[in-house]
C-alpha cells in the first residue's frame, strides 16, 4: 500500500457514502424539490470525490486530465440542472405548499396577477400602450 | 444588449464554448494530436451553429484571490451542507421542511446574475426557482427551514454569494455599481425587512 | 486482499445500494421530474462506477466512456426536464 | 480483391453518390443509373461465364486471410442470381425513367435513383457475401434502401404499408443479428465456409436449433407462411417501379439466403420435413388468399407468396435434382413476377387502378396490353412452354424422383396450387380484360389516342415488353439455364467447392 | 424430318396472320389453311412407309437435363390423327372463309389463335416424348380457351371458356404427374420405347394410370367431366367444328389409344376405361336427345361418341384396336360435317333451334344431303365409315371373342353398346329431321299458317310455314360435302382405313382371328345386332313423343356440371374463410406469429433436446456460475428493472426515461465486459436517439395508445417471455458449447502488422472495413429516406397518387 | 475456450428480449418502436455475451491480461449504428403515420378488414 493507495482508499468509500445517502434522501424526501436538494448536490460531491480515488491510481497526471475535465463538467452542468428542474417543478404546481414554511414566489405571482388584471380591466391603460 | 455586434467580436465570443466542445471532443478520443483537435472544433462549431447556443458575453474580470476563496467557501460549503443533508435524510425526512424566498440582488449584470443563480444551486440545501431579470429579484429555495426564523438566513447567505462572486468576477464598473446599490438597498431593505 | 481491494468492494457495493434506490425512483416516478432526477442519479452513479473501473485497473481506456456519460446525463436530463416544461399543461 | 467481385457492390454505390447531387440534371441522372446498371449486368454475365462449370471465385477484401478478413464469394448459384437481379432491375429501371419523362410519377428522382442504386449493391452484396456478418450488413443496405423506395410519394395508405413493412423487416434484421451472436457463441467465427468446417464438432440437437432458426429468420423476408402475411400487406400498395422489383427480388434475396445457409452451413442436419411442411402451408395458404382478392396487384401478391412454397420444395426435395428445380424456379419467378407488376402498372396508368371490381374489357380497348399480360401470367401458372411449366417440372420430376409419402404430399399440393393459380390468374383475364369495356376506358384509350405515343410511354411499355421478352427467352433458353442450375446445385450440395476455395485462398 | 419445321411453319403463320387479316379480310382463313394443308399432304406422302410400319421421327432438344425433348414419331396412330388434324383442319379454315364476314371483331386473334391450336394439335398428335406431348397438350388447352372466349364481350362465353380451361387444365396437371410417374417408373420419357417396354412392375403404375386417365378423361370429355363440352359451344361454329369434333376432344382417346398397347393389360386401365367410355356414351346419347338447339345436340352426340371412342381405344384388344381407328376417322369426318351443316343452316336460316326450323330439306338440298351422309354414318349404317366402325366395335365385344376380356365384362359391355348404338340412331335421326325434316305444329313454336288450324276435326293438323333460307355459296358447301363424301368413300373403300388400323393393331395378339375394317363379314352377330340397334332406333325416333315424355319424368342425370360449381364455389368459400381468419390486416397478430413459429420451430426442438438430455446444460465448475463479479448483478438490475418498468408505463414520456436507463445499463455491462468503444458509441446513439424521440414524442399524444392488439394480455406475456428465454438459453447453452477458439486469436498478431493498437478499431478499420462502409451506406440511406419522407414530403401529405380504392374502402370501414 | 456467459447476465438478456417482444407486439407505435430499440440492445448483448466479463479493453500494450474479445465488439458496434439509422427512419415513420392517421397506432390493412367482412366469396364464377 503506497500513500496513493491509501488516498484512494479513503476517497472512494467516501464519495460512494455521499452517494449512498443521496439516493436514500430521494426515496425518503417527501416531496420533490427536497428530494432534489437531497441527490443531485451530494451526487456532485460524490462524484468528486471517487473521481480524485481514481485520479491516484493512474500513472501520471496527463491521463488524469480527463478525470478533472468529468469534475469540471459536472460542475458546470449540475446547477443549471438544478435550477432549470425547480423552474419547472414550481411551475407545474409540485412544490406541494404545506412542506413551506414561507413562499414569496407565489406572492409575488398572486400581486403581478393582481396588477394585470386591474390593468385589463381598465380601459384606458389597456388601450394605452 | 450587447455592445459586441462586429462579426470579429461575435466570434470572440463564441470562442470559449467552441473552444470548450473541442477538449471535450479530445477527451472523448482520448488524443490530443492536430487532427483530433481540429476536427473537434469543426465538430464544436457544428454544434454550435446547429443549437444556436447563446454566446456569452466576456465582460468580466479574473481576480485570482478572490477566486480561490470563493472556491473555497464553495468547496467547504458543498461538503458540510452535503453532510448537513445526510443527516437530514437519515433522521427525519418527513418533517424537513423549506422556503421560498425572494432575494432583491444589487448587480445589474445578467451575467453575475446567472453565475449567482447557479452558484446557489451548486450548493446542497440552496437552489434557484426563478431569476427575474428585469426585477433583479432572485427565487431561491432553502432547504432546510425549519420557521421563519431561519429565513432571513437564508437570505443573507444569498447576498453573501452574491458579493463573493461580484468581487471575485466583476468588472470595476459592476463593482461600482454594486456598491451603489447596497448602499440604496441598505435603508429600503430593512424597511421590506420589517413589512414581510 | 489488501485495503485498497476492500475500499473498492465497499465503494462498489455503495454504488450498488445506490443504484438499486435510484433505480427504485426511476421506476415509481411519481412524476415524471422525479424520473428525471433519478436518471441524472443514475448517470452520476455510472459515471462514478467507471471511476472505479479506472482505479481498479489502472487503465484510462474508460475515460471516454466516461465524458459521454456526463454528457449524455446532462442532455438527456436537460432534454427531460425542458420536455416536461413544454408540456406543462397536460398530465404526464 | 478482384475487381470483377467488387463491381455488382461497388459501382451501384459509386453512382449513387454520382447521382444524389443531380437533382437539377434528371437526364444526366438517368443516364448514369442505367448506365450503372447496364454495367452491373456486364460484370454479372463476365461471372456467369467464369462459373459456368462449376468454380468458385473468391476474394479477401483488403486482402486480409479468409477468417480474418471479409470474404466474397461467387459460385455458380450467386452469379445467375447476380445476373437476372441486375436484368431485372435494369429493365425496370428504364420502365421508371419512361414513367418519370412521361411526368406519370410522383416519386422524386433525386431521392429515388440513388437510393434504387444503393438498393442494387444491398442485393448484390447479400448474393456474393461469404460471411454471415456482412451477409447482414448486404440485408440492411437493401432492406434500409427498400424503406426509401417503399414510401415513395407516401400517401397514408403507402404509410401504413411501410409501417408493417419495416416492423416485419425489423423484427427479422433483431433475429438475424440474434442468430449472429449464437452462431460465434456457438463457433467463434463468421466466415461462412469456417462456420460450416466448425459446426461439424458442434452438437447436433444446438446446429439444428440454428437451423431453424435461420429459417425463421430468412423465411419471414421470404414470406414463407405463416410468416407471409406482411407482404399483401405492403408490396401491392407502393408505386409500381417499386413493387415490382420488391416482388421479383427482395423475397428471392431470402430465399437465396436460405439455400446458401441450409445447404453450407447446415448441410448435415435433416431440416427438410420441416421445410416442406412449409412448402406445402406456403402455396397453399398464399393462393387460397389470392382467389379472394379484388386488386390485381394483391393477387399477385399472394401467388408470389405461395410460389415461394415451390422453390421452398425444391430444397426441401434435397437432392440435386429438387435444388436445381429451386434455382430454375428461383430465376423464372423473378423474371415474370417483375413482367407482371410492371404490366399491372401500365394498366395503374390507363385505369387509375388495379380494382377488379372497375376494370373490365381491357382487352377491347388495348390488346397489346392483354398481350403483355397473358404471356407472363400463362407462365406464372405453369403452363408449357412457358418457363414456369420448365420449373415446375423439374420440380415434380425431382420429388418423384427422390419418393416418399411427404415428396407425394408435396406434389399434390403443388399440383392444386398450380390449378387454383390458373384460377386466380385466369379470373383475373376473365373479368378484367373480356367483357364489354367501362366508358371511362374507352375514354382513356380515345385521350390516348389523341395525345399520341409520348416517349416517356413508348419507353415503359417496351421496357415492359422487354421483361416479358426475356421471359420468353428462359422458356427458350431452359436448357442451358436447367444446365447451370445443376451445376450450381451440384456445387451447393457437394459444398467441398465453396469451402475449399473460400479457405485456401482461390483468387484473390 | 420435316415435321418440326411444320410446327414453325404453323407459329409462323400465327405471327403474320393479324396483318394479313388486315389486308385480305376473311379470306386470311384461306392462307392459314395452308400450314395444315401442308401438314396434311406431308403425312399423306410418308403414309405408305408408315403403314408399313417404318414410322417417321425427328428429335429437337430443350431442355436435356430434365429428358424434355421435342421428340417426334408418326406411327399409324399419329398418321391417322394427323389426316384428321390437318385434313379436317384446312378444309375447316377454308370454310371459315366464307363463314366469317370481313368486319368480323377480333378476326385476326381468331385466325392466329386458330393456326396455333392446329399447330399445337398436330404437336400433340405426333410427340413421342411425355413432355412434349403435355406441352402441346396444355398449349391446345389454351388456344381452345381463348377461342371458346372469342365473343369476349359476353360474361357466357367467358365463363364458359374458364370452365372448360380449369377442367382439362386442372386434369391436365393430374396428367402431368401421371406422366412424370410412369417417367419415373420406366426409366425415360419417350413414349415408344414407354409402351413398348411397359414397367408394369412398378407400384406406382396404378397411380400413374389413374392420373394420365384423368387427364385423357377431361380432354376427351368423359363422364363426369363431360359438362364443359356443350358450355364451349358457344364458340364460334368454324372453331366446335375444329376443336369439338375432329381434333381437340379426340386428344383424350389419342393418348389412350397411344398407351393401351402397352398399359391395357395394368389395373386399373380397362376397368376405367370400359367403365367411364359406356357411362359416357349412354349419358351422352340420353342428353343429345333432349336438345332442341342443334349445335348442342351435336355436342351431347359427340359426347357419347367419344366415350364410344375411348372404350375402343383402351380396350386393349386386337379387334377394339381395329374399331378404334375406324370410328375414329368416321367421327371426324362425320362430326365435322355436321356442326358445318349447323353453321350453314344457322347462317342462311337465322336460327339452329329445331322448334323453329321445319322443311329445310327444301331450301338446302345439297346441305341436307351431306348431313344425311354424316348422320347416317354416325348411326351406323351401311355403306358407310361408320357403319365398318361399329360392326368391328360389336365384334370386338362379342364374348370369348377376346380373352383378354372376361366373356361376362365384354357380354355387360357388348349390352351397354348396343343400347349406346339404340340412343345414338336416335339422335341422328333427330337431327336431320331436326334441322331438315318436315315437322307437325305441335312439335315447333313456329306460329302455324292462317286459316289451317280448323281442319282440327278429320284429324289433320294445322300446317306451318317453311323455314326459309338463303343458298349458301359454293364455297361455302364445298367443306361439308367434302368431308361426308370422305365417310361414303373410305365406307365403302376401307382399304387405306384398314392398313392404318392393322398397323396400329399389330402389337396386339389376334389369337388367330385377324379382323380387317370391311362392309361384308359375312352373316355375322354384328350384324343381326346392328339390325336390331336399327330397329329399335328406329322405334325410339317413331315414338319419340313418349320417349320425351319418359325422359321427362326420369329423375335428372346428376348434372356433373353442379359438380364443378360445387368444386368453384366450395373453393373460393374456402378460400375466403382461411384468408380472413389469417390475413387479418394486423402488424400485432402478424408479429405475434412470428414468434409463435420461432418457438415452434427451433424452440420445440431446443425443449426437446433438453428434456431427452440430448445437449449438456452446463453445470458446476466454469459452465455455471451465476456471476463473473458482483457487479454483473447491479448491470443486470439496472437493464431488467428499468426495461420491465418501460414496459409497464403507458405514458410516453416516463417510458422513454426508462428506457434511457436501460441504455445506461447496456453501457455499464459492456464497461464490464471490456469493451470501452461499445460502451461510448451506444451511449452517443442512445443520446441521439433520445433527442430524436423527443422531438417525435413532443407531437404526439401523451399517453400511448391503450387499443388491445386483439388478443388476450397473458398471451402476449407468456409468447414474449417465451421467445426471450428460449434465445438467452440458446445463448448460453451455445456459448457453452463452444467448439473452436475464436478467429479473434489472429487479430492480436494481425494488428500489429497492421499498425493498429485499438484491436476493434482496427477490425473496423481494416479487417472488416467493408462492414464498416456497409455500415455508413445504411446510415446514408437512412437519412435520405427519413429526408425525403419528413422533411421534403411536407407539401403533400394526404394523398398524391391515384387510389381511388382506398377512399372507397376507408369509406366502406367508417361506416362500419 | 470461453465458457457460458453467467447466469444472471443471461437472465438479464433474456429480460431484455422478453421486454422488447413484448412492446414490439403492442398496437402503440411509439410502445412499438421502445420493442424494437429494446431488441437491438438485446441483439448487441447477446454478442457480447460470447465473451466473458472482466476481460481488459482489446488494446495492445496495456496492462497485462486477458483482452476482450474484439470481433463481437466490432460487429456490435457496426449493428448498433445500423439499428440507429433504421430506427430513426422507423421514427419518421411513425410520425408520418400519426400525421396521416392522427393517432399513436399500428394501423389495420384496410382491404384485409374488407375481405374480412365478407360472409360470401365475391365472385366464384
Ligand atoms: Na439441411
Ligand atoms: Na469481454
Amino acid at each position: 500500500m503506497t500513500a496513493t493507495d491509501w488516498a484512494t482508499a479513503v476517497l472512494m468509500p467516501l464519495g460512494a457514502l455521499f452517494a449512498l445517502t443521496g439516493t436514500i434522501g430521494m426515496v425518503r424526501f417527501p416531496t420533490l424539490l427536497g428530494r432534489m436538494h437531497a441527490s443531485t448536490k451530494p451526487d456532485t460531491v460524490a462524484l468528486v470525490l471517487i473521481l480524485a480515488g481514481a485520479a491516484f491510481q493512474l500513472p501520471d497526471l496527463r491521463s488524469a486530465l480527463p478525470l478533472a475535465l468529468v469534475a469540471v463538467f459536472q460542475f458546470m452542468t449540475m446547477p443549471v440542472l438544478a435550477q432549470t428542474l425547480g423552474r419547472v417543478a414550481y411551475s407545474r404546481g409540485m412544490v406541494v405548499s404545506e412542506h413551506l414554511v414561507t413562499d414569496e414566489l407565489a406572492d409575488d405571482l398572486a400581486k403581478r396577477e393582481a396588477e394585470e388584471g386591474r390593468a385589463a380591466e381598465d380601459p384606458r391603460r389597456a388601450e394605452a400602450p | 444588449m450587447s455592445a459586441y455586434r462586429a462579426p470579429a467580436l461575435r466570434l470572440l465570443g463564441r470562442l470559449p464554448t467552441v473552444l470548450w466542445l473541442t477538449v471535450m471532443w479530445a477527451v472523448l478520443w482520448g488524443d490530443f494530436s492536430p487532427g483530433t483537435l481540429v476536427a473537434g472544433a469543426m465538430v464544436g462549431a457544428g454544434c454550435y451553429a446547429a443549437a444556436k447556443l447563446p454566446h456569452l458575453p466576456v465582460r468580466l474580470r479574473f481576480r485570482p484571490l478572490r477566486v480561490a476563496g470563493l472556491v473555497g467557501h464553495i468547496a467547504l460549503d458543498l461538503l458540510l451542507s452535503s453532510v448537513h443533508m445526510a443527516y437530514h435524510t437519515l433522521l427525519h425526512p418527513a418533517r424537513v421542511r423549506g422556503a421560498i424566498v425572494a432575494v432583491p440582488l444589487r448587480t445589474d449584470s445578467d451575467l453575475l446574475m446567472a453565475m449567482v443563480s447557479a452558484g446557489l444551486s451548486l450548493v446542497t440545501g440552496s437552489q434557484t426557482i426563478e431569476l427575474d431579470r428585469e426585477g433583479g429579484v432572485i427565487y431561491v429555495h432553502g432547504i432546510p427551514i425549519h420557521d421563519e426564523s431561519d429565513v432571513p438566513k437564508l437570505r443573507r447567505s444569498v447576498l453573501r454569494t452574491e458579493e463573493m462572486y461580484v468581487r471575485a468576477f466583476g468588472t470595476r464598473d459592476d463593482i461600482a455599481q454594486f456598491e451603489a446599490a447596497e448602499r440604496e438597498l441598505a435603508g429600503a431593505g430593512a424597511a421590506a425587512e420589517e413589512e414581510r | 486482499m489488501n485495503v485498497l481491494d476492500y475500499a473498492m468492494a465497499a465503494t462498489a457495493a455503495m454504488l450498488s445500494v445506490s443504484a438499486g434506490l435510484a433505480l427504485y425512483r426511476l421506476v415509481r416516478g411519481p412524476s415524471v421530474l422525479d424520473r428525471t432526477v433519478s436518471l441524472s442519479t443514475v448517470s452520476v452513479l455510472l459515471v462514478s462506477f467507471i471511476g472505479l473501473e479506472i482505479a481498479y485497473r489502472g487503465d484510462t481506456a474508460y475515460i471516454g466512456v466516461m465524458v459521454s456519460i456526463a454528457l449524455l446525463g446532462f442532455i438527456a436530463t436537460l432534454t427531460a426536464a425542458r420536455f416536461a416544461e413544454r408540456r406543462a399543461h397536460d398530465r404526464d | 480483391m478482384n475487381l470483377l467481385l467488387a463491381v455488382p457492390f461497388l459501382v451501384p454505390l459509386l453512382g449513387a453518390a454520382l447521382t444524389l447531387p443531380m437533382r437539377r440534371a434528371p437526364r444526366t441522372q438517368q443516364v448514369v443509373s442505367a448506365l450503372t446498371l447496364a454495367i452491373v449486368v456486364a460484370a454479372a454475365a463476365a461471372l456467369v461465364r467464369r462459373t459456368a462449370d462449376g468454380d468458385v471465385i473468391t476474394s479477401q477484401a483488403g486482402g486480409w486471410p479468409a477468417p480474418l478478413g471479409i470474404t466474397i464469394a461467387v459460385d455458380p448459384l450467386s452469379a445467375l442470381l447476380l445476373l437476372v437481379s441486375s436484368v431485372v432491375l435494369l429493365v425496370v429501371l428504364l420502365y421508371a425513367i419512361g414513367q418519370d419523362i412521361a411526368g406519370l410519377s410522383r416519386a422524386m428522382p433525386m431521392v429515388f435513383h440513388p437510393i434504387y442504386l444503393v438498393l442494387t449493391a444491398g442485393v448484390c452484396l447479400s448474393f456474393i457475401a461469404g460471411d454471415l456478418f456482412n451477409l447482414f450488413v448486404g440485408f440492411e443496405i437493401m432492406l434500409t434502401a427498400s424503406y426509401a423506395l417503399i414510401t415513395q410519394a407516401p400517401t397514408r395508405a403507402r404509410v401504413r404499408a411501410s409501417m408493417i413493412y419495416t416492423m416485419v423487416s425489423l423484427t427479422s434484421s433483431i433475429l438475424f443479428l440474434t442468430g449472429i451472436a449464437l452462431v460465434y457463441a456457438l463457433t467463434g467465427t463468421v466466415n461462412l465456409a469456417d462456420i460450416a468446417v466448425k459446426l461439424g464438432d458442434a452438437p447436433p440437437p444446438l446446429r439444428m436449433v440454428l437451423a431453424l432458426l435461420f429459417l425463421v429468420v430468412f423465411g419471414i423476408k421470404a414470406a414463407i407462411v405463416p410468416m407471409h402475411f406482411w407482404l399483401p400487406d405492403s408490396y401491392p400498395v407502393a408505386i409500381t417501379r417499386i413493387s415490382a422489383i420488391f416482388a421479383a427480388l427482395l423475397t428471392k434475396v431470402a430465399v437465396y439466403a436460405i439455400i446458401r445457409t441450409q445447404t453450407l452451413l447446415f448441410s448435415r442436419d435433416d431440416v427438410s420435413g420441416v421445410l416442406l411442411w412449409m412448402a406445402i402451408a406456403t402455396m397453399i395458404v398464399g393462393i387460397l388468399g389470392a382467389l379472394v382478392q379484388d386488386d390485381i396487384n394483391r393477387i399477385m401478391s399472394f401467388a408470389l407468396v405461395s410460389h415461394i412454397g415451390f422453390m421452398l420444395f425444391g430444397l426441401g426435395v434435397g437432392t440435386v435434382a429438387g435444388l436445381a428445380g429451386a434455382i430454375v424456379y428461383l430465376v423464372h419467378h423473378i423474371v415474370v413476377q417483375a413482367s407482371l407488376f410492371l404490366v399491372n402498372g401500365l394498366i395503374r396508368q390507363f385505369v387509375g387502378h388495379t380494382s377488379l371490381r372497375a376494370i373490365r374489357g381491357l382487352m377491347a380497348v388495348s390488346p397489346v396490353l392483354a398481350l403483355l399480360f397473358f404471356l407472363p401470367a400463362m407462365s406464372l401458372a405453369g403452363l408449357p412452354p412457358m418457363s414456369g411449366f420448365v420449373a415446375k417440372a423439374a420440380l415434380f420430376t425431382a420429388g418423384a424422383d427422390a419418393g416418399g409419402w411427404l415428396l407425394y404430399t408435396g406434389i399434390a399440393a403443388g399440383v392444386a396450387t398450380s390449378l387454383l393459380t390458373l384460377m386466380a390468374i385466369f379470373r383475373i383475364w376473365v373479368r378484367g380484360f373480356w367483357g364489354e369495356p367501362l366508358e371511362d376506358m374507352i375514354e382513356a384509350r380515345d385521350q390516348l389516342r389523341s395525345q399520341g405515343m409520348s416517349g416517356g410511354r413508348l419507353l415503359m411499355t417496351s421496357s415492359t415488353a422487354a421483361m416479358v421478352a426475356i421471359g420468353l427467352a428462359l422458356a427458350a433458353a431452359a436448357g442451358p439455364l436447367t444446365d447451370f442450375a445443376f451445376t450450381a446445385a451440384e456445387d451447393l450440395l457437394g459444398g467441398g467447392a465453396y469451402i475449399e476455395s473460400v479457405l485456401t485462398g482461390g483468387e484473390s | 424430318m420435316l415435321l418440326p419445321v411444320i410446327l414453325a411453319l404453323h407459329a409462323a403463320t400465327a405471327v403474320l396472320l393479324p396483318p394479313l387479316v388486315r389486308l385480305l379480310g376473311a379470306r386470311a382463313f384461306l392462307v392459314a389453311s395452308l400450314p395444315p394443308a401442308l401438314s396434311a399432304v406431308w403425312a399423306l406422302s410418308r403414309s405408305p412407309g408408315i403403314a408399313a410400319g417404318e414410322p417417321a421421327e425427328a428429335s429437337v432438344p430443350w431442355v436435356p437435363a430434365l429428358d424434355i425433348t421435342l421428340d417426334f414419331r408418326v406411327d399409324a396412330l399419329s398418321l391417322a390423327m394427323v389426316l384428321l388434324v390437318s385434313g379436317v383442319g384446312a378444309v375447316i379454315f377454308c370454310y371459315s372463309a366464307a363463314y366469317f364476314r370481313s368486319d368480323q371483331a377480333g378476326l385476326a386473334r381468331l385466325t392466329s389463335v386458330m393456326v396455333l391450336f392446329a399447330g399445337a394439335m398436330l404437336g400433340v398428335v405426333t410427340a413421342d416424348n411425355l413432355f412434349a406431348l403435355y406441352v402441346f397438350w396444355e398449349l391446345t388447352s389454351v388456344t381452345s380457351f381463348l377461342l371458346v372466349g372469342f365473343d369476349q364481350r359476353k360474361d357466357a362465353a367467358g365463363r364458359a371458356a374458364l370452365q372448360a380451361l380449369i377442367t382439362t387444365a386442372g386434369a391436365g396437371l393430374f396428367m402431368l404427374i401421371g406422366f412424370i410417374l410412369l417417367g419415373q417408373a420406366g426409366g425415360t420419357y419417350r413414349i415408344s420405347e414407354l409402351v413398348a417396354d411397359p414397367p408394369v412392375d412398378s407400384p406406382l403404375l396404378p397411380v400413374a394410370l389413374v392420373l394420365v386417365l384423368i387427364g385423357a378423361f377431361a380432354k376427351s370429355a368423359q363422364a363426369p367431366f363431360h359438362y364443359w363440352l356443350p358450355g364451349a359451344m358457344v364458340a364460334p361454329t368454324p372453331v366446335s367444328a375444329y376443336l369439338h369434333a375432329a381434333a381437340m376432344v379426340k386428344g383424350g382417346v389419342y393418348l389412350i389409344a397411344r398407351l393401351a398397347p402397352g398399359f391395357a393389360d395394368a389395373d386399373p386401365w380397362r376397368v376405367l376405361v370400359l367403365a367411364f367410355g359406356l357411362a359416357t356414351m349412354v349419358i351422352g346419347g340420353w342428353s343429345a336427345l333432349r336438345q332442341t338447339d342443334l349445335k348442342l345436340l351435336v355436342a351431347h352426340g359427340t359426347v357419347s361418341q367419344l366415350g364410344f371412342l375411348c372404350l375402343l381405344a383402351g380396350a386393349g384388344t386386337h379387334t377394339a384396336a381395329v374399331a378404334a381407328i375406324g370410328a375414329l376417322l368416321a367421327h371426324g369426318f362425320f362430326k365435322s360435317t355436321l356442326f358445318l351443316v349447323v353453321g350453314v343452316v344457322d347462317h342462311q336460316a337465322g336460327t339452329r333451334d329445331i322448334r323453329r326450323l321445319n322443311g329445310l330439306w327444301r331450301s338446302l338440298p345439297v346441305t341436307a344431303a351431306a348431313a344425311g351422309l354424316a348422320a347416317a354414318s354416325m348411326a351406323g349404317l351401311p355403306p358407310l365409315l361408320g357403319f365398318i366402325g361399329k360392326e368391328a366395335a360389336l365384334e370386338a365385344f362379342l364374348p370369348g371373342h377376346s380373352p383378354e376380356l372376361p366373356p361376362l365384362a365384354a357380354g355387360l359391355e357388348l349390352a351397354g353398346l348396343v343400347l349406346a348404338s339404340v340412343l345414338t340412331f336416335a339422335y341422328s335421326a333427330r337431327f336431320w329431321w331436326g334441322a331438315f325434316g318436315d315437322k307437325r305444329a305441335a312439335e315447333t313454336d313456329i306460329e302455324p299458317v292462317p286459316g289451317t288450324d280448323a281442319g282440327g276435326e278429320d284429324g289433320a293438323e294445322p300446317r306451318i310455314p317453311r323455314t326459309r333460307a338463303t343458298p349458301p355459296s359454293a364455297v361455302f358447301l364445298a367443306a361439308p360435302v367434302l368431308l361426308s363424301l370422305c365417310g361414303l368413300v373410305l365406307g365403302s373403300l376401307p382399304g387405306p382405313a384398314d392398313a392404318i388400323a392393322a398397323a396400329y393393331a399389330a402389337p396386339y395378339s389376334d389369337h388367330g382371328k385377324p379382323y380387317h375394317l370391311a362392309l361384308w363379314h359375312g352373316l355375322s352377330t354384328p350384324l343381326l345386332l346392328t339390325a336390331v340397334v336399327i330397329a329399335a332406333g328406329a322405334a325410339l325416333f317413331r315414338w319419340r313423343e313418349a320417349f320425351a315424355r319418359l325422359q321427362g319424368r326420369a329423375p335428372r342425370v346428376i348434372s356433373a356440371e353442379m359438380g364443378y360449381h360445387l368444386f368453384l364455389h366450395g373453393t373460393y368459400a374456402i378460400a375466403l374463410s382461411v384468408t380472413r381468419r389469417l390475413q387479418t390486416g394486423s402488424l400485432p397478430a402478424y408479429l405475434g406469429i412470428i414468434l409463435a413459429t420461432m418457438l415452434a420451430l427451433p424452440g420445440v426442438r431446443l425443449v426437446t433436446a433438453l428434456a431427452t438430455g440430448e445437449v449438456a446444460v452446463p453445470s458446476g465448475g466454469d459452465g455455471l456460475r451465476l456471476w463473473d463479479t458482483p457487479l454483473e448483478g447491479v448491470v443486470a438490475a439496472v437493464i431488467a428493472v428499468t426495461a420491465i418498468a418501460a414496459l409497464r408505463e403507458h405514458r410516453r414520456f416516463p417510458a422513454l426515461i426508462l428506457l434511457s436507463a436501460t441504455g445506461f445499463g447496456i453501457a455499464g455491462l459492456f464497461v464490464l465486459h471490456g469493451a470501452p468503444d461499445l460502451a461510448l458509441t451506444l451511449i452517443l446513439v442512445e443520446t441521439l436517439t433520445t433527442i430524436i424521440l423527443v422531438f417525435v414524442l413532443r407531437r404526439l399524444p401523451a399517453t400511448f395508445s391503450v387499443r388491445a392488439p386483439g388478443w388476450p394480455k397473458r398471451w402476449m406475456v407468456v409468447l414474449s417471455v417465451a421467445a426471450g428465454a428460449f434465445i438467452s438459453v440458446s445463448l448460453w447453452l451455445m456459448a457453452a458449447a463452444r467448439t473452436a477458439e475464436p478467429i479473434s486469436l489472429g487479430y492480436e498478431a494481425a494488428a500489429e502488422q497492421a499498425g493498429g493498437r485499438n484491436l476493434v478499431n482496427t477490425i473496423l478499420a481494416d479487417f472488416r472495413a467493408l462492414d464498416t462502409f456497409g455500415e455508413i451506406v445504411v446510415l446514408l440511406t437512412a437519412a435520405v429516406a427519413v429526408a425525403s419522407l419528413v422533411l421534403l414530403n411536407r407539401r403533400h401529405r394526404v394523398v398524391d397518387e391515384p387510389s381511388a380504392d382506398e377512399e372507397q374502402i376507408e369509406e366502406e370501414g367508417s361506416r362500419r | 475456450m470461453s465458457g457460458a456467459p453467467s447466469l444472471l447476465l443471461v437472465l438479464a438478456v433474456g429480460v431484455l428480449y422478453s421486454c422488447g417482444f413484448y412492446l414490439m407486439l403492442q398496437r402503440s407505435l411509439m410502445r412499438a418502436v421502445f420493442g424494437i430499440l429494446l431488441l437491438g440492445h438485446a441483439a448487441n448483448v447477446s454478442l457480447m455475451l460470447t465473451d466473458r466479463a472482466i476481460t481488459l479493453p482489446p488494446l495492445l500494450g496495456g496492462p497485462e491480461g486477458v483482452l476482450s474479445d474484439p470481433l463481437p465488439q466490432a460487429m456490435a458496434l457496426t449493428a448498433i449504428v445500423i439499428t440507429f439509422g433504421v430506427t430513426t427512419f422507423l421514427l419518421a415513420l411513425a410520425y408520418r403515420v400519426w400525421l396521416g392517421d392522427g393517432n399513436d397506432e399500428v394501423p389495420d390493412d384496410l382491404e384485409d378488414r374488407r375481405i374480412g367482412r365478407l360472409q360470401e366469396p365475391e365472385d366464384s364464377a
